[in-house]
C-alpha cells in the first residue's frame, strides 16, 4: 500500500516535469521519470511474500515444476516490452531535439514556437 | 578535432582486451536466454555498448575505417525479417502464429525448447545493430554551435 | 529486513532523485541523477525477484546516460528567468496534482495488497511453461512462446524507431533552407 | 482464419522495402501498393465471410487466457476496410506527392508501419498487444509528422510525441490497475472478471482509460496537440492521421473498451456525450476563426469526431448506427479534404486561404472534389454526411435529449459555415494567381475522384436492406454489448 502510493507519487513528480518544465531535455527526462514508476508500479504489483524469481533450477523444481512460491512471470514479461518502447520513444526524442535545436539554437520551448495556437 | 582520435593510450590498450570480454558476455546472455535470465534483448544491448566502447575509445574515424554501417542496417532488417518468417513456418508446422514448432529437447540444456534461443539469437543480432546505428547517427550529426543571438 | 522497507527506502530516495534532478540548473548533474534514479528502479527490480529486468533496466540506464550526455553536451543550454505566469502555471499544477493524489489514496487500498497478487493466470505458466516450452527461464518463455506475437510487436516497435530517428535525423537536404526562414522570422 | 495476415503483409512489405531499396524508389512504391491492394480485397472479403460471427485466432497454438487472441468480427473487419481505403488511396497520392531528388523508401516503410500498428490494435483481443501495436502506429506518425524536415514540422512532431507517451505511460497504468485488479489481460476475460470488481475501481480505470485513449482521439479536452501535428504532416499523411489514426487508436479502443468490455455504463455514456457536444460546438468556433487551411480542416477533424462521441454515448442502437456510418463518412471527407489542400499547397506554396482566390479554372478537379466534399461534410443530401449526422441527431430526438439534438444542428450549421468560407476565400472569389492552368499527376486524380465518388456511393449503405448485411452487424457487435464475452470464449 505504503509502496503503491510512493511509487504513483514518482509518476506525478513526472507528470509536473512535463506540464510545467520549458525545455526540451527536461521534458524528456520526465517523460523517463514517469517510465521508470509506470514499470515499478506493474512489477510491485507482481511481487509475492516470500517467493523467489520465476527461473527454474534444478534446486529449486522438480520435473519442471517449481517446489516454492514463486513470483508472478507475466508482469516481467510485460515490462521487458515496456522497457523497449521506452529505449524507442528517448531516441526519436533526443533525434527530434537535436534538430530542433539545430533550426531554433535554443532548448527553450517557450522560444520554439512557430505554430499559432 | 580531438574527438575523432579517440582516448589516450591506456585507455585504447585497456579496451582491447576488455572489449572482447564484453561481447563474450554478451553472446552468453544471449545464449542463455532460456535458462538464466538475460536474454536477447539484454544481450544485444551489451554488445551494442561493447561497440560503442571501441567508437569512445579508439574515435570516430577508426571506427568508420572498417564498421560498414550500410550492412549493418541491412542485417538489422534482415534479422526482423527472420523473426516474422518464423513466425509464418510456425503458422504452417505449428498450431499458429509464431508457434514453437520445433522439438522441445531436456530441461536445463543449452540446446533444448525448440525456437526460443533461434528467437534470442536474432533479437539479440537485431538490437545490437540498431542501437549501434542509432549511436553511431546521434554522434556522427555535427552541430554547429549556436547561441550567440 | 523485509523487503517492503527496502522498497520504501528506495522509492524515497528516488522521488527526492527525481524532483533534484528536474529543478537542478546544471545539465550534466540533472542527467546524472536521473541516471541514479534509473539504477534505484534497477535495485528496485532485484529486491522484487525479477533479474532479468534488473539486467534490462541496468543496460536501458547506461544507453541513456550515454545518449543523452552524448547528444546535448556540448550543446549550448541557457535559459531564461521564469515569468510571472509560469510560477502560476507551476502552482496550479501542483495544486492539481496533489489534489489527484489524494483522491488516488483510497484506489489503491481496492487493489490486492502488496505481496499478494491474484496469479490466476500465471499459476498456469509456473507449473506448465517449463514442461510445455522446455525453458526453464519462465519469463522468456512468456515472451518468446505463449506471448510471442508481443515480441513480434517489440522488434517492430524498436525497428520502426530506429527508422524513424534516423529518417529525423538523415534529412540534410532541408536544413539549409529551414535555418534560412528561421532568420527571416527572426 | 485471415485476421493475422493483415499483420504479416505490411510488416513483410516494410522489412523487405528497407532491405531490398537503396537508390532507386520504384521497388518500394512496387511493393507497398501491392501489400495494401491486397489489405483491401482480404478486408473486404474477410468482412463479407464473417457477417454476424465472431472469429478467435489464437496466436502459438495455445488456449486462450494464457495466449494473445485476435478477434474478428464485424466491427474489427469494418475498420480494417477503412483502414485499408484510406491507405490505398493515401498512398496513391503519395505517388506523386512525395517526389524529392533523394531516396524516399523510409516514407513507404513508415507508412507500411502505420498501416501495421493500426491494423494490429484493430485485430487483437489483448490489452497489452493493443498497447503495443498502437505504440508502433504512433511511433511511425512521429516520424512521418517530421518528414517534411522543415523547423515547425519537427516542433509540431516532437508536441505530439510528447502528448502520445504522456497518454501512452496513462494507458500502461491503466492496463496494470487492470492486471493487478483482474489477473488477465485477454479482453473477453476482462469483461467476465470486472463486474465482480468494487464500482469505484471499475470507474477509476475508466476514468485513466478515457483520459489516455480520449487523448489519442483528440475529443476536446485532450485536443491540444492535433491541430498541430495534423497540419504540419505531409498531405496524405494529414489524411491518414486524420481520416484513421484518431478512429482506430483512439474511437474504435473506447469502443471496444467501454462497450465491449465494461458494457457501457451510463456515467461513462453521460460523459461521451457531454465531450462530444464541446468538441462539436467549441471546435467549429475555433475553426471558424483559422486562416490556415489545414488546421482549419484539422479543427474540423476534433469537431467531426465530437459527433461520434455524441453518437456514441447516446447508445441507442440507431445513434451506433449513426456513430459507426460517421467514422466511414469522415476518414473518406476528410482525407479528400486534406489531399484538396495539399494539392493547393503543392502548386501556390501557401496554406492561406487569404493569397488564394478563384482556384476553379486553375484546378477544375480539385475545385470540384472539395465542392462534393464540403457538401458532404457540412452534411447536405444526397451525400453520405448527410445521412450520418441526421441519424444522430434523430437518434436525440428518440432517445428524449433535446438538447443534443440540438448541438448537433448547430454544429451541422456551424460546419458548413466554416467549409463556405474555405469555398469563398479558396475556389472562388477574386483571381489572385497568375498561372492559367495547373497540370496534376493521375495518381492525386484518381485519388480525389475515387473519394469523391465514394463519398456518394457510400449513402447506400443506409437503404434499408443494404444497412442489415453492411451496417447491422456492426452495430450489433456494438449494441450487444457483453455477448462478446461468451462469444470469444466460447462457453
Amino acid at each position: 500500500m505504503t509502496v503503491y502510493l510512493l511509487c504513483f507519487a514518482l509518476l506525478l513528480v513526472g507528470v509536473y516535469g512535463v506540464l510545467t518544465k520549458r525545455d526540451l531535455i527536461k521534458i524528456i527526462l520526465s517523460l523517463g521519470i514517469m517510465g521508470y514508476a509506470t514499470n515499478l508500479m506493474i512489477i510491485l504489483f507482481a511481487y509475492k511474500n516470500g517467493a523467489i524469481y520465476a527461473i527454474l533450477t534444478k534446486a529449486n523444481s522438480l520435473n519442471g515444476k517449481p517446489t516454492g512460491p514463486m513470483v508472478d512471470p507475466l508482469p516481467q514479461a510485460l515490462i521487458l516490452t515496456s522497457i523497449v518502447i521506452e529505449l524507442g520513444i528517448t531516441a526519436m526524442l533526443v533525434a527530434m531535439s537535436i534538430r530542433l535545436y539545430e533550426k531554433y539554437k535554443t532548448f527553450d520551448i517557450t522560444k520554439i514556437r512557430r505554430l499559432s495556437g | 578535432m580531438k574527438q575523432n582520435e579517440g582516448m589516450t593510450l591506456i585507455v585504447k590498450t585497456v579496451t582491447r582486451v576488455s572489449v572482447w570480454l564484453i561481447f563474450l558476455y554478451g553472446i552468453y546472455i544471449i545464449l542463455h536466454g532460456h535458462l538464466t535470465p538475460g536474454g536477447g534483448f539484454a544481450g544485444g544491448v551489451v554488445l551494442a555498448l561493447g561497440f560503442l566502447n571501441i567508437m569512445l575509445a579508439y574515435g570516430r574515424k577508426y571506427v568508420e575505417g572498417w564498421l560498414n554501417i550500410k550492412l549493418m542496417k541491412d542485417i538489422e532488417s534482415s534479422m526482423a525479417t527472420l523473426f516474422l518468417a518464423l513466425g509464418i513456418l510456425g503458422m504452417s508446422f505449428g498450431g499458429g502464429l509464431l508457434a514453437n514448432f520445433l522439438s522441445k529437447g531436456e530441461l536445463f540444456r543449452l540446446l533444448s525448447s525448440g525456437t526460443i534461443p533461434i528467437l534470442n539469437i536474432l533479437i539479440g543480432t537485431k538490437v545490437s545493430m540498431a542501437l549501434f546505428v542509432v549511436i553511431y547517427s546521434l554522434a556522427v550529426l555535427h552541430i554547429v554551435k549556436g547561441g550567440e543571438k | 529486513m523485509p523487503v517492503e522497507t527496502w522498497l520504501i527506502f528506495i522509492l524515497s530516495f528516488m522521488i527526492v532523485g527525481s524532483i533534484t534532478a528536474l529543478e537542478l540548473k546544471d545539465l550534466l548533474s540533472s542527467i546524472i541523477s536521473i541516471g541514479v534514479v534509473g539504477l534505484g528502479v534497477s535495485i528496485s527490480f532485484l529486491f522484487l525477484q525479477a533479474p532479468d529486468l534488473a539486467i534490462v533496466q541496468f543496460l536501458f540506464e547506461i544507453f541513456a546516460l550515454i545518449i543523452l550526455i552524448r547528444a546535448f553536451m556540448r550543446r549550448d543550454y541557457h535559459l531564461k528567468e521564469p515569468s510571472r505566469s509560469h510560477k502560476f502555471l507551476v502552482i496550479i499544477s501542483i495544486l492539481t496534482l496533489v489534489s489527484i493524489f489524494v483522491l488516488s489514496i483510497n484506489i489503491f487500498k481496492l487493489l490486492p495488497p502488496f505481496g499478494q497478487p491474484l496469479m490466476e493466470t500465471s499459476k498456469y505458466y509456473l507449473d506448465n511453461a517449463a514442461r510445455e516450452t522446455g525453458a526453464a527461464n519462465i519469463v522468456t518463455a512468456i515472451i518468446l512462446d505463449y506471448r510471442a506475437y508481443d515480441t513480434l510487436g517489440e522488434v517492430t516497435v524498436l525497428f520502426t524507431a530506429i527508422l524513424g530517428a534516423l529518417t529525423i535525423l538523415h534529412m540534410k537536404r532541408h536544413a539549409k533552407s529551414a535555418s534560412e526562414d528561421s532568420n527571416e522570422t527572426k | 482464419m485471415i485476421l493475422p495476415f493483415f499483420i504479416i503483409i505490411p510488416l513483410l512489405a516494410a522489412f523487405l522495402i528497407t532491405l531490398i531499396s537503396g537508390d532507386n524508389d520504384n521497388w518500394a512504391v512496387i511493393l507497398s501498393v501491392l501489400a495494401v491492394v491486397s489489405l483491401l480485397l482480404l478486408s473486404v472479403f474477410a468482412f463479407i465471410s464473417t457477417q454476424d460471427q465472431t472469429l478467435v485466432y489464437e496466436t502459438g497454438g495455445w488456449q486462450l487466457p494464457f495466449t494473445i487472441c485476435l478477434v474478428q468480427d464485424a466491427l474489427s473487419c469494418f475498420m480494417l476496410i477503412v483502414v485499408s481505403l484510406i491507405s490505398l488511396t493515401s498512398l496513391i497520392f503519395s505517388v506523386q506527392y512525395i517526389r524529392r531528388k533523394e531516396p524516399c523508401w523510409k516514407y513507404y516503410a513508415l507508412f507500411m508501419l502505420l498501416v501495421t500498428g493500426m491494423n494490429g490494435v484493430i485485430a487483437t483481443g489483448d490489452i497489452f498487444n493493443l498497447f503495443v501495436f498502437m505504440e508502433i502506429a504512433l511511433f511511425a506518425a512521429y516520424a512521418l509528422v517530421a518528414y517534411g524536415g522543415k523547423a515547425e514540422e519537427f516542433e509540431a512532431s516532437f508536441k505530439y510525441a510528447v502528448m502520445g507517451s504522456l497518454s501512452s505511460t496513462l494507458i500502461l497504468i491503466g492496463i496494470g490497475i487492470l492486471y493487478s485488479a483482474t489477473s488477465t489481460l485477454t479482453m473477453a476475460k476482462i469483461a467476465q472478471v470486472l463486474p465482480q470488481k468494487d464500482p469505484a475501481l471499475v470507474n477509476w480505470i475508466g476514468g485513466i482509460f478515457l483520459a489516455g485513449f480520449g487523448l489519442k482521439a483528440a475529443v476536446m479536452p485532450f485536443h491540444a496537440w492535433l491541430p498541430d501535428a495534423h497540419s504540419s504532416a505531409p498531405a496524405p499523411i494529414s489524411s491518414m492521421l486524420s481520416g484513421v489514426l484518431i478512429k482506430a487508436l483512439g474511437v474504435y479502443v473506447l469502443i471496444r473498451f467501454f462497450f465491449n468490455v465494461m458494457g457501457a455504463p451510463a456515467a461513462f455514456m453521460q460523459i461521451f456525450m457531454i465531450l462530444g457536444s464541446i468538441s462539436i460546438i467549441v471546435a467549429s468556433f475555433l475553426a471558424i476563426g483559422q486562416w490556415d487551411l489545414k488546421r482549419l480542416l484539422a479543427y474540423s477533424s476534433i469537431s467531426q469526431v465530437g459527433f461520434i462521441f455524441l453518437g456514441l454515448g447516446i447508445a441507442s442502437p440507431l445513434a451506433i448506427l449513426g456513430a459507426v456510418f460517421h467514422i466511414l463518412n469522415h476518414a473518406i471527407f476528410k482525407a479528400l479534404l486534406f489531399y484538396n489542400a495539399g494539392v493547393v499547397e503543392m502548386f501556390l506554396g501557401t496554406r492561406d486561404l487569404r493569397k488564394m482566390g478563384d482556384l476553379r479554372k486553375a484546378m477544375p478537379i480539385t475545385s470540384a472534389t472539395s465542392m462534393i466534399a464540403t457538401l458532404s461534410v457540412s452534411g447536405l443530401p444526397p451525400f453520405n454526411g448527410f445521412f450520418s449526422k441526421l441519424i444522430i441527431i434523430i437518434a436525440a430526438i428518440q432517445a428524449g435529449l433535446p438538447v443534443y439534438a440540438t448541438i448537433a444542428i448547430v454544429g451541422s450549421f456551424l460546419t458548413l459555415g466554416y467549409f463556405l468560407k474555405v469555398q469563398r476565400y479558396g475556389f472562388r472569389g477574386e483571381n489572385k494567381i497568375e498561372k492559367p492552368e495547373i497540370k496534376i499527376g493521375w495518381g492525386m486524380r484518381t485519388a480525389m475522384i475515387i473519394l469523391a465518388a465514394l463519398c456518394l456511393i457510400t449513402s447506400v449503405l443506409v437503404i434499408p436492406g443494404i444497412r442489415e448485411v453492411t451496417l447491422g452487424p456492426v452495430v450489433d457487435v456494438i449494441s450487444n454489448k457483453l455477448n462478446y464475452i461468451s462469444l470469444v470464449l466460447g462457453r
